[in-house]
């Protein structure tokens, strides 16, 4: 029986893939397609664009208000846009911070004035965000923000430092946590700012990480002024605007929508697929045999195979949850904790099917799959401890969500 | 795929939590156990009124024509109640088959018996490897006039001390695929020739028996399905099986859970409750997350059975070895969180913890179906 | 090159084979034998002649001076005389608490009378002992104990209650911790006893464990009247004591010697056996095909085949060390903790190898190896819990092996 | 078997460390790292001062005849300073078949030059599929003369730029076993057709290159061994290689143990030590467990191969399998101890953690061992 409603999702359906086919970057999806590496400007720029033209089109923006640049479609149009765009795999990357922690902690918190100023340039991709979050002394123990801010007049003046800032290099705009009372008790001494990276007094450099590649930054405030209009709600409310973003970011931009796209917003499309695993396993021969003869690795690729699906669904299960409103909070931690140990286990089942070529870092010619395995690898052992190590989540099921006393 | 309960499901589950907290406590289950039959007729009458025993059977027979997700709602209710008693074995390892493949004089004759709480049934089909494939069923049943003759010995055949007629799986004839040549009798639990010794099993809240018959004759009429044709009847009846002892694994497992999360809130040790100490904490939160991805799964498997999508078999699988293993490693953090006392007999803990143990075994343990998932990746 | 010294040990090894052939129980080391269940009186008194057998040969008894039953002979000679009864796997059993726990710790802290009281008549198996410890509120935290012994001219009365006594129900005597003083601090209100099981106000009953078995007792204590001169150490030291006893249940006795011992003396014999894992895979057919075919359970196999060696030689090297007067101290809590989670491992194991039949329990004709398999399984869930729990075991070797703070 | 140092090796022990907290501190190994030939002459002319160069040599040869136990106290140091360049290739690699299967003359000309620390040599083996197996040596060797002409790549083969001669192991023959055919040449790494192109590896610290040899004439006089019987010297030296793997993980292991417990105690979080946390007690004493019984095998299989006992194989197949794994764990869990910082390139915790991958994966990982060891059990 097809119905009318039916008629039309089809109808857009076609429509999402014929924009697809037209606006997908060269290649994609072919193994011979190479991204440029995701912390160039290269990419950086590509990225903006992309966004621009999802948003052009009508894809993107979703869960946001008109007047802020939100695009409001029916829900089972939305499912059908995430769905094929899922399917392809798009391109994610550079400006998903923004996405994925600015515009929601904006969204919650800020003033009217500060909404229609960000949240609009943010959904079209037109300016790109990182964050000031961690600093040296303030990784698990978050409240612990050494940076200050200190008011003089109309303006804020900041010193301190950040660091493990994601999408530092090129952003335009930060969001910035910052001690504001010296007094105060924890929690209540923190102010949420926002403001751009031309600001003078603002310097970055790299923070090179374990895998040899520089994601992540180290950002400086030397006497930088903020003007008081770029403060986020209201002063010393700092802590609960932080957890907002960082909530936002541990369930992957509240994009639970087809499992998939959680994942997708923090660049791990591949840690869905099995196949690639199975592949690898039989492409790869060790001792004269292949490695998926060898009932041993065949059990341990399921394993991942299987932990793979109950990622999806559970993803969906939570979507499923928001759409009826119903109280979702603390299984951010949850799905964070899974994904992240999951991608270590994953990882290290690679190296052990890879064998010598376990390696073979990027950039070698005799590395497999373009080093793509081992530096997924590596670049696992910091998923466990970025956004809330798996220790404090831990903590936060067990006290949050088990009730235990803290 | 809705993983929501909707509201008549949100329903059936709290009455069904409702019914067994005050119908099954921990008092009857441990009276079952000691119980050589593990029968309750008293409960099981009850169960018939509020139609659980032919939830799934059309009105015609009796049933409430209500979905596979919804029985796996309330089989979630009975694992977590540790339910005594034969319903998998009438509801799922008898009735499917009959439900299924039955001709319309059996259904008739059958279901509405079954649903009214008059009929108790079971399956005979595990022999001495206790391995459920075809090429373990050798146990033979030759034509004789209008009849088989039946004669062997069958293994791990649970409530068969409970039952009025018993799904007897024998080997009808023989080629080169094992699947062929299976054929599936009706037996009368009464007839001549019948013997049935109980088995001593760990989880004792779910009796087993070793069944012998000594040539027992069953009427042709008996047959459910085709001559030599049982085998496809068994793989489809045991994929709804797997996953209903899925639903029962994430029910007890959360029984397990809550009851350890309380104790840690409770138990005092060094001057506080050991829910603030780490070790306790972190026990408690993976166990959560098992939990949680074990019922995704779950889910999804009891989804597309309901659908009758093709994923089924990869997504009972799935389903199947994450929970089996989830279930054991909950129910062994459960005692070790409980320290002494639960690993008393006393305790409740064990209960949960020797059925995680046959549920993983019951119908292919967590390794056999990645096994069976990796075949189908070749 | 045949010294004089090698000859003499070959003699003695010459004698202990020939004094085992003639002396140990009938049918001992086949698989026929089937030894009384070990919470059996008959397996008690057989404990207890066996220990006799050994004391009278000069096999046992080493470790301790002349004067209190101790057999002194050079540490050659035991070396050789442990591997021949070690070889044979001799019965140990119902008289080990005594052995394990009740002698060092007397050794330790008793005064002269009472080491030459005790210790002969445990070395010589004449008395049997047991040992009141933990408690329904004193499991993890020991030190909270509730059972109290009150002054009274010479004698000292005692009310409470004990769980988990192992060996509870034939012992002929006890040790006991009790609180002497109800306003000290914790670790200096507690003072140590031994009592005769025979004195009036004492009573025990089983503690069913959930294998079935009631391997553990509770005792309990209504004005019992101890003499004042069964006080071991002083008023006030029963916690020092007590750590003595426990360190040395956890390190089995002090028995590193030839690694094997320290397990014989907690019943574990076959922990260091992994040939009988595989014969079990081998005679395990599942799907028709034997278990040892899969490569996934081969590795597994083997996994715990290493992991035993691993303990066998660990056990050798704190011998060794011990030989050498090397500190020793908190390295028992290693040991317990990896034997225990160990046996839980290899307790799981035999379960995925066995299938259906893992399922069928002691007394069942059915059931393979007369269903010890699965009652080591279950009795495994207890030895993560016994003798200080892992948990508690982890906190020691962080803050007292690795120094890190309480 | 003894497993406590005595008090010569207790000497070397120290002395060890100290000569490596002084002449090899971390900033020489991110020197080396940074080196394409990652080889420093200074340190190596200082190792064969005190001696290390010809450890396990006779006298005669200019070595200090202490024994393979020794070895592995020496190496356990090596790895706790996580020390570069060519030792391991020299020592063990070349260095064992040519003092157990060189002749006189041989080892009159190599072994000399070695411990004097004039002689840096390597072994090359790995072909395409980078596993340490005899059905994988196909380079080809071919009679001329009194030459052999050797053309092919190999893979995988360490420290090949610093090396004045390369053992090659080439096929010479064919039958049946592939075993047999393997016959090893002295390379003088200079010879005209030898190209080594640096591989781009993970352990930085341990430099390993693609060897193509065009057309080279190596003459038979260099020949170790017997022709076609090249393969049991290598697997003799395997054994050996493996042992020495094995301390160096162990001494790896410790020092992330070490460094990761004085920052627990150091880090302030929430305002105390993080290491009075027990999430971070418990990771610490499990790394500590680990390590311990990774350290128990490892000074067994370093016994046996020193006494010559029939259990080598099986204790260095044991040994290889748990530290490897041990190893790899304990690196795990130092990075995640540590945090972010853990996690950058400053920080000295991922270079232990890539040399765990790098030694598991050498001669074998700890799945390939515990496959070994199984077949010792069919």
């Amino acid at each position: 029986m097809t119905t009318e409603k039916s008629e039309n999702l089809n109808a857009l359906r076609r429509e999402v893939r014929a924009w697809l086919r037209a606006n997908l970057p060269k290649g994609w999806g072919t193994p011979e397609y190479k991204p440029p590496p995701s912390y160039s400007r290269e990419q950086h720029e590509q990225g903006k664009e992309w966004t621009r033209k999802l948003y052009d089109a009508g894809y993107t923006g979703f869960g946001y208000p008109k007047e802020y640049g939100g695009i409001e479609r029916p829900r089972d149009e939305i499912a059908v846009i995430r769905a094929e765009l899922g399917r392809t795999g798009t391109p994610g990357g550079p400006l998903s911070l923004g996405m994925l922690v600015a515009a929601p902690a904006i969204l919650a918190h800020a003033n009217e004035e500060q909404k229609k100023r960000h949240i609009p340039k943010i959904l079209s991709g037109e300016e790109s965000w990182c964050e000031g979050f961690s600093e040296p002394d303030a990784g698990s123990d978050l409240a612990n923000v050494q940076t200050t801010a200190k008011r003089d007049g109309d303006e804020w003046v900041v010193n301190g430092q950040k660091c493990w800032t994601s999408m530092w290099e090129f952003a335009d705009w930060s969001l910035l946590v910052a001690k504001t009372d010296l007094e105060a008790p924890r929690h209540r001494n923190l102010t949420y700012f926002v403001f751009s990276t031309d600001t003078p007094g603002f310097s970055r450099r790299p923070l090179r990480q374990m895998s040899g590649e520089a994601e992540f930054g180290e950002i400086f405030f030397d006497d930088m002024r903020i003007p008081h209009e770029n403060m986020i709600d209201a002063e010393g409310r700092g802590w609960y605007v932080a957890m907002t973003a960082l909530m936002a970011e541990r369930s992957g931009g509240g994009g639970f929508e087809g499992g998939g796209s959680a994942l997708a917003g923090i660049g791990m499309e591949g840690l869905l697929d099995a196949d690639s695993l199975v592949n690898l396993a039989k492409n790869t021969k060790r001792y004269g045999k292949s490695v998926w003869e060898d009932e041993a690795f065949r059990q341990k690729i399921v394993q991942i195979a299987i932990e793979t699906q109950a990622m999806r669904w559970s993803g969906t299960r939570m979507a499923a949850k928001m759409r009826k409103g119903l109280p979702l909070g603390n299984e951010a931690s949850v799905f964070k904790n899974f994904q992240a140990e999951m991608r270590q286990r994953r990882g290290n089942l690679t190296m052990e099917i890879l064998g010598a070529y376990s390696q073979m870092v990027r950039g070698s010619s005799r590395a497999v799959d373009n080093g793509d395995w081992v530096y997924n690898m590596l670049r696992s052992l910091g998923a466990t401890i970025e956004m809330g190590t798996s220790e404090i989540n831990r903590n936060i099921i067990a006290e949050r969500v088990l009730g235990l006393p803290r | 795929m809705e993983f929501i309960l909707n509201e008549e499901q949100e329903m059936l589950k709290t009455m069904a939590r409702d019914f067994l907290e005050n119908e099954c406590p921990k008092t009857l289950v441990r009276q079952m156990m000691e119980d050589e039959v593990g029968h309750s007729p008293e409960l099981w009458k009850k169960m018939a009124e509020v139609g659980w025993l032919g939830l799934v059977f059309p009105e015609k027979y009796g049933g409430s024509e209500m979905n596979f997700r919804d029985l796996t709602i309330l089989c979630e209710e009975m694992g977590r109640a540790m339910m005594p008693g034969p319903f998998f074995s009438t509801m799922l390892l008898a009735g499917m088959p009959i439900l299924e493949a039955g001709t319309e004089e059996q259904k008739q004759e059958f279901l509405p018996k079954i649903a009214s709480g008059d009929l108790v049934c079971t399956l005979a089909v595990l022999e001495e490897d206790g391995d459920f494939w075809p090429g373990a069923v050798q146990l033979k049943a030759t034509p004789r006039g209008d009849d088989y003759i039946i004669s062997g010995t069958k293994m791990f055949v649970p409530d068969a001390k409970a039952a009025d007629y018993i799904l007897v799986a024998a080997r009808t004839g023989r080629s080169a695929n094992p699947e062929e040549g299976i054929t599936l009798f009706m037996v009368d639990a009464t007839e001549w020739g019948i013997y049935i010794k109980p088995l001593l099993t760990m989880d004792e809240t779910r009796k087993q028996y070793e069944l012998m018959l000594n040539r027992v004759a069953v009427p042709a009429s008996n047959i459910i399905g085709e001559v030599d044709q049982g085998w496809p009847i068994l793989e489809s009846m045991a994929l709804k099986a797997r996953a209903v002892l899925c639903a029962e694994m994430v029910g007890g497992g959360e029984w397990v859970l809550e009851t350890s999360v309380n104790y840690a809130k409770d138990r005092i040790a060094f001057g506080v409750p050991i829910g603030s100490f780490q070790a306790i904490k972190h026990k408690c939160a993976d166990m959560h997350s098992g939990l949680e991805y074990a019922r995704s799964l779950m889910e999804w498997a009891a989804e597309v059975i309901k659908d009758g999508s093709p994923d089924t078999q990869i997504a009972v699988s799935m389903a199947k070895s994450y929970c089996g293993d989830v279930y054991k490693a909950v129910c062994g953090e459960g005692i070790q969180l409980h320290g002494g006392i639960g690993f008393t007999w006393d305790h409740d803990m064990h209960l949960y913890f020797k059925r995680s143990r046959s549920a993983d075994s019951a119908f292919g343990d967590a390794n056999h179906h990645r096994g069976l998932i990796a075949n189908r990746f070749d």
